[in-house]
């Protein structure tokens, strides 16, 4: 569910509103979690729950612009690509500094950029691979590159090449980098508009506001206008809701969308749908034998096309979203570039199925299981669908419920045979979901095992492509292999609901899924 | 016999009939629905269980759907009924096992003394120093959640209540003069324990028995509730109030059924207990 | 009014019977000698064939745990019982059932002495089936004939316990005792839970039945009135001894213990005419967990000496059938306070 | 009270906290493959999960092994949690005060609604007053925890925000305001444990002779009733309230779940969810050693409440 | 006997009883006169109504228990006396003691708080003066130590010193009237002979009238100047003591006696009263000694036969006491 390189920003408009005349100082925001964060390092994290929070905490180089279609000035006030594009260089800000009011020197940049592309740091150093080098003198960082890349700046303005303070960190304790990591993530001092000041583990965090912080708000005085957010970790829906209602907090992510409807007609809240790249699907274990040894249905790709055909997504999006989501007919969302509109996807077609499971020797169906994240309505809501719908094929759908963390971890030791998924994209090209979802040798196609030599030749080929007309007919390939290989089960796109109280203004979730609390205040 | 013998108008007159108390009788009338309810949920349930109806979502009790619809369109009545079964299951399974093993360790250890009754004593109170719900879920969370395991964790647990009662009552009715009578009258060890305590001093386990099963009720619900307990889409009444926790401003049909059915369930072992008590009770 | 002069049916030599008193860990710890307490100190005694032997002595004194040692309720410490020669403690399994049917025991508490869960008829019929003492068919006539034989009615066989009278209960523990047709019966405060005129139905049923079958009776008792009516001999207890045994007019015409008399003097006399104006005895009974060396009684003998302190008094016979166990009646010291 | 028997009774504890030890070490034994990937998690590699074997003695014997977690515990150290990274101590030590908190401020609900009406429906025995009450709690004791807890949640705190839904708030002021709904939850529910028994309780000692005797020196109802009455029957309270603290753990675990409270009654529900196996070990543990101490306690105080207990 | 020398007066006292299987009749028509200084013995079987009787004295009955007529201590009737006043007699005047020492004490209490306790209501001592007065009390009833017994709880003390303790707190107001009901039932021998004993001193030293209640003849015998027969809720004998043992005049009373084995027939056969007492759910037609009597007639039937004088201070409900034999005579 994670990863991603960001820079969509379709939300020129929400942003725009923030830039309203009065804007009001000070207050602290308290904002209901779902789940807390497990590991606030830009570059080792791996969870949504870290990243869609982190670059409050760091800045980068580099931030998505307004409009969601390039980027603009951060840490670094510009940069130029050298005419062969083999070279970037990046000229930083005067005057900018970390939480504690030590200045951000151009080694920092380096420093903090070579250990995010060193390959073995996390599983985002991919992103920043093209960097050959990085030399770094004065108030200027270049970056001689290994080939053109045309994403690198999206890429710096991503959470993993966030600017971290060299010296505060190697003082941090620890034997090698992880540890140090550890220690310095307890109590970060980044480059953001926020630093932690209090955390108590799983249960609430507070960001205090970072007074050596850059950027100007609309009355020229330095960001952000919120003196703190506290993040509650309120796990249940209903609670998170009920808080709400009653004012005690002032927001809460993961509206349960059965609840939309109800929170919209609430004078006193502003709900919001924020537009998002987000797909939701079911991945299923594609390989022929599964962890404890047992043979595989799912192997069988007419039994995953047979699945696929006994969805119901048009009744799935009324149960499930409420009508705020639509189908998923490819595994990249509509909204991401190169999506190939000729896609059909799996229509309801129970005859289909059934023809297809028995060709497949399971006329009788077979069990299967499929973990789910423990309180989440939605997910209930699906598989529930689910079991009723495959259950009219034979299917025998078992709910394994599991909290996000460990959901995640069943799934990376490849030890699950379905489980719910969504995807936001991180970065506003079809690739990174594509080299995670359909590409074996970065994450084994989301731990799917899935792996087609053709589609893995053609993509090679479109990352190399600069034809834009050309890489379109090649995605539309990939995609229609993708679609006819079934490695899941294509459900909706959803967009991301936030409720919040009426006076919570400037306060976005961009498509990519981060929250902005940078020019987030509390209107009178 | 001349000087000795007794009128016998002296004997009393049997009172052959026992009332029945009316807590007894209200708790085995209320019993009655929950009975039928688990036995042949699909003859009274109108819909089925599980499925979906989308035309007809979350609506409020009416005729056709006397206790509403929850957000998937399936009948709350028809839920609620079929989940009498799973709870009674519950009921039943959490308590049958400790009842059995911890009345008869009890009998024996209460019975026999020394160091058996010492080593289970050690045992039971390390037992009780862990939060039955605890324990419970400690367990239910090493072996996974479902159904099962939660019996088998209760049954770790569980029997140490029993135990307890069935021992002290079996200690005490030892020291009586009918069973000491009864050693005197040559009869085996065996006999003594089986005819003639164990009959006299399982009365409190069994009336425990009936507040434990609203106790496993609800602990079963607790669980289920938690989602350690069975699991969706299984119509078991701390499911279902789970399920509609998110619903309870907006249709609280959904959550209120059920916990209504829980409660109800408990007050009718109860009064079930709180009767038998009273009827088991030997007249002296 | 003369003692049966049978053979030793029961035969009782230096029993001795212990209860270990409750001890905290720290005191184990500590190394601290188990405390226990003295229930029975080398209690010699004999029962003989047909008589009706009274043992009496105020709570404590260990008559109740002489009884339920004799049937085997409780294990004792050492010594020895003989019944008609046969060691009745190391006696197991079908000796020590053999045993049973003939030495019954009636007890006490009308209340508690009846499983609550049987009927009368349920009572009898397990005696007669574990023992297999009768044939199935002649079963129903043999628990009428018990019934009869208490002096309840047959159709008493269908009810419980609760729907007797006191009196009426203790008749089917007599019941349910003699069902075993023993020889020798030990009655343990038989009517002592009883009203007065209830009291004596049960009494003449005893001596009634001791007449029929030639029973051997050990009557303990509290109540001296009613030992001097039954017994033929008196043994008194004292803290766990017998401090005195002797034929029952001897015993109450001329009482040797300072114990007996006391005890003799304080049990209220029936005439108003009588009355004394100081209490018999003074002190209170000593804990059973710390008995006093020597002689027990010393603590509250107006007589007591020196030696009483130092020296346990054995049981020695003074004459006429009468055994005291007292310094003043050792012919060997030069004190006599008789 | 004398000190000897304060003394055996902390000596008493000693063996049941080894024995929980063993028990709370052998808990993760239980479960299926070994306990290192447990403890880690699934997404540890064969390398670190070597590692921590060795590091935490798992290649030894299991005595040995015991041994070692013994001494571990000895020195404060509770594993780390797999899922959030830290020290379960920390955890414990961050959120053990909130549950604390809660616990007793439920206990003591629970006491004022029972005591009272305990007395008043045994003094108005089998008169529709007393129906009424234990009709009530009969109720009470047959309402899930976590179903009064929706309710209270809903009602007295979304519908009518007389209370916040959730949270622990700032200050004693702000706890007690905070906690009131779960701690009502909890309890109302313990009030329907002790009513039962105060009540009975209440009416073996008033037909006791020794209140017959007390009223029989000409005492004022109000003395009989508190010295007399309450002082024997607060014996059986004492000891009920006691034996309850697991039952009251218990509740806390289902009510700070749908209270979203900070205690350690959620982290042992977000621990299971996450199958961070330190955690529900460090927890079981201190939960057995918590209840261990109120049974202490509670003997403690029962010697003092009841004279006959020490010279027993 | 006039009323004016009277120290308690009782007429007509009823009380009832609700059980769940009736109403239990347990005292009918109860009349007597305590006189100052004298111990009245009140004898009867279990369930004769003695007990009761003693605690309607005291209004100790509580709800649903009824009670009705008169109970007369210094011109008032406690009959039906709100609570608050009956306090100034209760204790104060009339003190109690109860059968089992161990479960009459206070077990939380210490025995000298249990006695300042009764001080501090009714005699408003305190303090220091009220430890004085409590360790002479304790004196008084014959406990060895007694200053430093004070502080013992009830279960640190022997039976019999439990008895004499809770003497010494009934004692502590000072009563006129000592109600004791089966004081000595639950003692040995030797134990019962001293708190006779004591009871008896006590009653000289401090001139109290004592209502005893008992079911030991032998206890009436040694200890009562006057005895007043129960049977079935009823006085049905009030006598002399010596008169009493000499010739009773109830058929009861005569039954009573003949049952007690008698010292010169060595297991002889005794004369039992036949059957049991009635069931006082239903009210007795007639006498409701007439089922187990030997000498009942008609005459016995129909009303229920009135407690009537006869010569001295001697009353009978026996319509037949002219024919009764002595208690040695042997029947027919």
């Amino acid at each position: 569910m994670n990863r991603f390189v960001r820079m969509t920003l379709a939300v020129g408009a929400t942003l725009a509103l923030t830039q309203a005349l009065a804007v009001t100082r000070g207050g602290t925001l308290v904002y209901g979690r779902y789940a807390d964060s497990l590991f606030l390092d830009p570059v080792l994290n791996d969870a949504n729950l870290d990243i869609w929070i982190l670059t409050n905490l760091y800045d980068t180089l580099l931030q998505p612009s307004s409009n969601g279609k390039g980027v603009q000035p951060g840490l670094a006030t510009n940069y130029t690509v050298s005419s062969d594009g083999r070279s970037l260089k990046l000229t930083l800000r005067p005057g900018i500094k970390f939480a504690d009011g030590s200045a951000i020197t151009a080694q920092d940049v380096k420093w903090s950029l070579d250990r995010a592309r060193k390959p073995d740091n996390g599983d985002w150093s991919g992103s920043l691979a093209s960097i050959d080098s990085i030399t770094a003198s004065g108030g200027t960082v270049t970056l001689a590159l290994k080939r053109p890349d045309p994403t690198l700046p999206a890429a710096l303005a991503t959470f993993n090449a966030a600017i971290m303070p060299q010296k505060l960190f190697e003082a941090a304790p620890g034997k090698n980098d992880a540890e140090k990591a550890k220690a310095f993530a307890e109590k970060p001092i980044g480059s953001g508009p926020f630093v932690l000041s209090d955390w108590k583990r799983g249960s609430s965090m507070t960001l205090k506001r970072n007074p050596y912080y850059w950027k100007k708000g609309a009355d020229g005085k330095a960001l952000p206008y919120l003196d703190a957010i506290r993040f509650e970790i309120i796990p249940d829906d209903n609670t998170r809701i009920l808080k709400l209602q009653s004012g005690e907090i002032q927001g809460a992510e993961f509206i349960p969308l059965a609840r939309v409807n109800e929170l919209k007609a609430n004078p006193k809240l502003n709900m919001q749908l924020f537009p998002s790249t987000k797909v939701n699907n079911i991945l299923m274990n594609n390989r022929p034998k599964l962890n404890n040894g047992s043979a595989n249905p799912l192997s069988d790709v007419r039994v995953r096309q047979a699945l696929n055909y006994a969805t119901n997504k048009d009744a799935l999006i009324q149960i499930v979203t409420y009508g705020t989501g639509k189908p998923m007919k490819s595994y990249m969302s509509s909204t991401t570039p190169l999506y190939d509109t000729t896609q059909k996807g799996y229509p309801y077609d129970l005859a289909k199925a059934k023809q297809l499971l028995a060709a497949a020797g399971f006329a009788n169906g077979f069990e299967v299981s499929c973990l789910a994240t423990s309180g989440s309505a939605d997910d209930l809501a699906l598989l529930t669908a689910l079991q009723q719908m495959w259950g009219a094929v034979g299917v025998r759908l078992k709910i394994e419920q599991l909290d996000a963390a460990s959901k995640t971890a069943r799934y990376r030791a490849n030890d699950f045979q379905m489980r719910t998924a969504a995807w936001t994209n991180d970065i506003n090209d079809p690739s990174q979901i594509t080299t995670y979802y359909a590409i074996y040798d970065n994450v084994e196609s989301v731990h799917t095992g899935f792996k087609n030599a053709e589609l893995e030749k053609i993509f090679a080929q479109s990352q190399q492509e600069t034809s834009r007309v050309k890489r379109a007919a090649q995605y539309r390939q990939i995609q229609s292999i993708y679609m006819n290989a079934a490695p899941i089960v294509f459900l909706y796109e959803t967009p991301y609901p936030v409720a919040l109280q009426k006076n919570v203004k400037g306060f976005v979730q961009i498509p990519l899924g981060n929250n902005i609390f940078t020019e987030t205040y509390l209107d009178k | 016999m001349t000087t000795t013998a007794p009128t016998t108008t002296g004997v009393p007159r049997a009172r052959s009939r026992r009332r029945v108390k009316p807590t007894l009788a209200l708790g085995l009338v209320l019993l009655v629905p929950f009975v039928l309810a688990a036995l042949a949920p699909r003859l009274l349930a109108p819909y089925s269980p599980t499925d979906f109806d989308y035309s007809a979502i979350l609506q409020a009790p009416s005729a056709k759907h006397p206790f509403g619809t929850d957000n998937f369109g399936r009948d709350v009545l028809s839920r609620v009924i079929h989940g009498t079964r799973v709870d009674m299951q519950i009921a039943v399974f959490t308590t049958l096992f400790p009842f059995v093993f911890g009345s008869l360790l009890g009998a024996l250890t209460g019975f026999v003394g020394r160091w058996a009754d010492a080593v289970v004593g050690r045992v039971a109170d390390l037992v009780v120093v862990f939060p039955f719900l605890v324990l419970v879920i400690a367990i239910v969370a090493v072996l996974g959640p479902g159904l099962t395991n939660m019996y088998i964790a209760v049954s770790a647990v569980g029997w140490v209540a029993y135990w307890r009662l069935v021992r002290g009552e079996v200690v005490a009715h030892k020291q009586t003069e009918y069973a000491q009578a009864a050693r005197v009258l040559g009869f085996s060890p065996t006999r003594v324990l089986l005819r003639h305590i164990l009959p006299n001093a399982i009365t409190p386990a069994i009336v425990y028995l009936m507040t434990d099963m609203s106790l496993g009720i609800l602990l079963g619900a607790s669980l289920g509730y938690l989602g350690l307990g069975a699991q969706p889409p299984t119509p078991e009444w701390g499911v279902m109030v789970a399920d509609g926790k998110n619903f309870m401003v907006t249709a609280w049909w959904i959550s209120g059924f059920p916990g209504l059915a829980l409660t109800l369930a408990g007050v009718t072992f109860s009064l079930i207990g709180d009767g038998l008590a009273d009827a088991l009770r030997p007249r002296s | 009014m003369t003692a049966v002069e049978g053979d030793a049916l029961l035969d009782v030599r230096g029993l001795t019977k212990t209860f270990p008193a409750p001890q905290g860990l720290v005191d184990r710890w500590r190394g601290k000698p188990r405390k226990v307490v003295r229930a029975l100190t080398d209690v010699d005694l004999t029962v003989r064939r047909g008589e009706t032997l009274g043992i009496v002595g105020e709570s404590g004194c260990g008559k109740s745990t002489l009884a339920r040692c004799l049937v085997r309720l409780y294990p004792a410490d050492r010594g020895s019982v003989r019944y008609a020669g046969e060691d009745v403690l190391s006696l197991g399994g079908d000796e020590l059932r053999r045993y049973h049917r003939r030495v019954q025991m009636i007890f006490q508490d009308p209340f508690s002495s009846l499983n609550p869960r049987m009927t009368v008829g349920q009572v009898l019929r397990e005696v007669l089936t574990v023992h297999r003492l009768r044939p199935r068919e002649g079963m129903d006539a043999r628990v009428t004939e018990l019934l009869s034989l208490v002096g309840l009615p047959a159709e008493a066989a269908g009810r419980l316990p609760h729907e007797f009278s006191g009196g009426q209960r203790q008749r089917i523990g007599i019941a349910r005792a003699l069902a075993l047709e023993p020889e020798c019966i030990v009655a343990d405060e038989l009517v002592s839970a009883l009203d007065v005129s209830v009291q004596a139905q049960v009494v003449n049923l005893l001596l009634e039945l001791q007449e029929k079958l030639g029973l051997t009776v050990l009557f303990v008792a509290h109540d001296l009135r009613l030992v001097r009516h039954l017994s033929h001999r008196v043994a008194v207890m004292y803290l766990g001894r017998v401090v005195e045994v002797a034929p029952t007019n001897v015993l109450f015409e001329r009482p040797a213990h300072p114990y007996t008399r006391a005890l003799l003097a304080a049990a209220p006399h029936l005439d108003p005419a009588h009355r004394v104006d100081a209490p018999a005895l003074s002190g209170e009974l000593p804990s059973p967990l710390d008995v006093p060396s020597g002689c027990p009684f010393r603590t509250r003998c107006p007589h007591a000496f020196d030696r009483c302190v130092t020296e346990r008094p054995e049981l020695l016979d003074v004459g006429a059938g009468q055994q005291v166990a007292c310094h003043l009646f050792d012919p060997a010291a030069s004190a006599g306070g008789r | 009270m004398r000190a000897t028997y304060v003394l055996k009774r902390l000596l008493q504890i000693i063996p049941t906290f080894i024995a929980v030890m063993v028990i709370v070490f052998l808990l993760v034994r239980l479960l299926p493959g070994d306990p290192a990937s447990a403890i880690l998690g699934d997404r540890a590699t064969p390398e670190i999960i070597e590692r921590t074997k060795r590091e935490l003695g798992l290649d030894r014997p299991i005595p040995v092994q015991f041994l070692l977690f013994a001494e571990r515990l000895l020195h404060g150290d509770l594993g780390e949690s797999s899922s959030l990274k830290v020290p379960v101590l920390r955890l414990v030590a961050e959120r053990l005060p909130v549950t604390l908190f809660l616990t007793v401020y439920a206990a003591v609900l629970g006491v004022i609604l029972a005591v009272p009406l305990a007395v008043l429906a045994a003094v108005r025995r089998n008169t529709w007053v007393d129906s009424l009450i234990r009709g009530i709690f009969q109720v009470g004791l047959s309402l899930p925890v976590f179903y009064v807890a929706l309710q209270f949640l809903t009602l007295l705190g979304a519908k009518l925000a007389w209370f916040p839904i959730g949270g622990y708030g700032e200050g004693l002021g702000g706890h007690l305001y905070h906690l009131f709904l779960p701690a009502l939850t909890l309890g109302f529910n313990l009030a329907a444990i002790l009513l039962r028994t105060l009540r009975s309780a209440i009416l073996e000692v008033l037909t006791a002779e020794y209140v017959e005797f007390a009223r029989s020196k000409g005492l004022k109802s109000a003395v009989v009733m508190s010295r007399h009455v309450l002082r024997n029957a607060m014996i059986s309270t004492v000891t009920l309230l006691g034996l309850n603290v697991g039952a009251l753990i218990g509740g806390a675990v289902i009510t700070e779940s749908v209270f979203a409270i900070p205690g350690v009654g959620r982290l042992m529900i977000d621990a299971i969810f996450g199958r961070d196996y330190p955690v529900i070990q460090g927890l079981t543990l201190v939960f057995a050693v918590l209840v261990s101490l109120v049974f202490l306690v509670t003997d403690l105080v029962h010697a003092r409440l009841d004279p006959r207990v020490e010279h027993a | 006997m006039s009323a004016a020398e009277s120290v308690l007066r009782v007429r007509d006292l009823d009380v009832r009883i609700p059980t769940p299987r009736g109403e239990l009749h347990a005292v009918r028509g109860v009349n007597f006169d305590l006189r100052p200084g004298e111990v009245l013995g009140l004898v009867g079987e279990s369930g004769s109504g003695k007990s009761v009787t003693l605690r309607a004295l005291l209004g100790l009955h509580r709800k649903p228990v009824r009670v009705t007529g008169e109970v007369t201590y210094g011109g008032h009737n406690l009959v039906g006396m709100p609570e608050r006043k009956l306090r100034d007699v209760r204790g104060a005047q009339i003190s109690m003691i109860f059968q089992e020492p161990m479960t009459a004490l206070n077990p939380v209490l210490t025995i000298g708080e249990q006695i300042r306790e009764n001080l501090r209501e009714h005699r408003g001592v305190t303090g220091r003066a009220a430890l004085a007065r409590a360790t002479e009390l304790l004196d008084l009833v014959g406990i060895p130590s007694a200053a430093t017994r004070l502080a013992d709880y009830p279960h640190q003390f022997s039976g019999g010193m439990r008895q004499r303790a809770m003497i010494a707190i009934a004692l502590a107001s000072e009563p006129r009237v000592l109600l004791a009901d089966e004081p000595t039932t639950a003692l040995d021998v030797t134990i019962q002979d001293q708190i006779l004993r004591l009871l008896l001193r006590l009653r000289e030293q401090l001139g109290m009238s004592v209502v005893l209640v008992t079911h030991d003849l032998g206890v009436v015998a040694q200890t009562c100047d006057r005895v007043a027969v129960m049977y079935a809720g009823r006085l049905v004998e009030t006598a002399g003591v010596t008169d009493l043992f000499r010739q009773p005049r109830h058929a009861y009373t005569l039954g009573l006696l003949r049952s007690l084995p008698d010292a010169g027939a060595h297991r002889r056969p005794l004369r039992p009263i036949t059957g049991s007492p009635p069931d006082l759910r239903d009210a007795p037609r007639g006498c409701a000694f007439f089922p187990r009597c030997a000498f009942g007639t008609d005459a016995c039937l129909g009303a229920e036969p009135p407690l009537v004088p006869l010569s001295g201070e001697r009353a009978t409900a026996c319509v037949h006491h002219a024919q009764l034999p002595a208690v040695g005579e042997v029947l027919v």
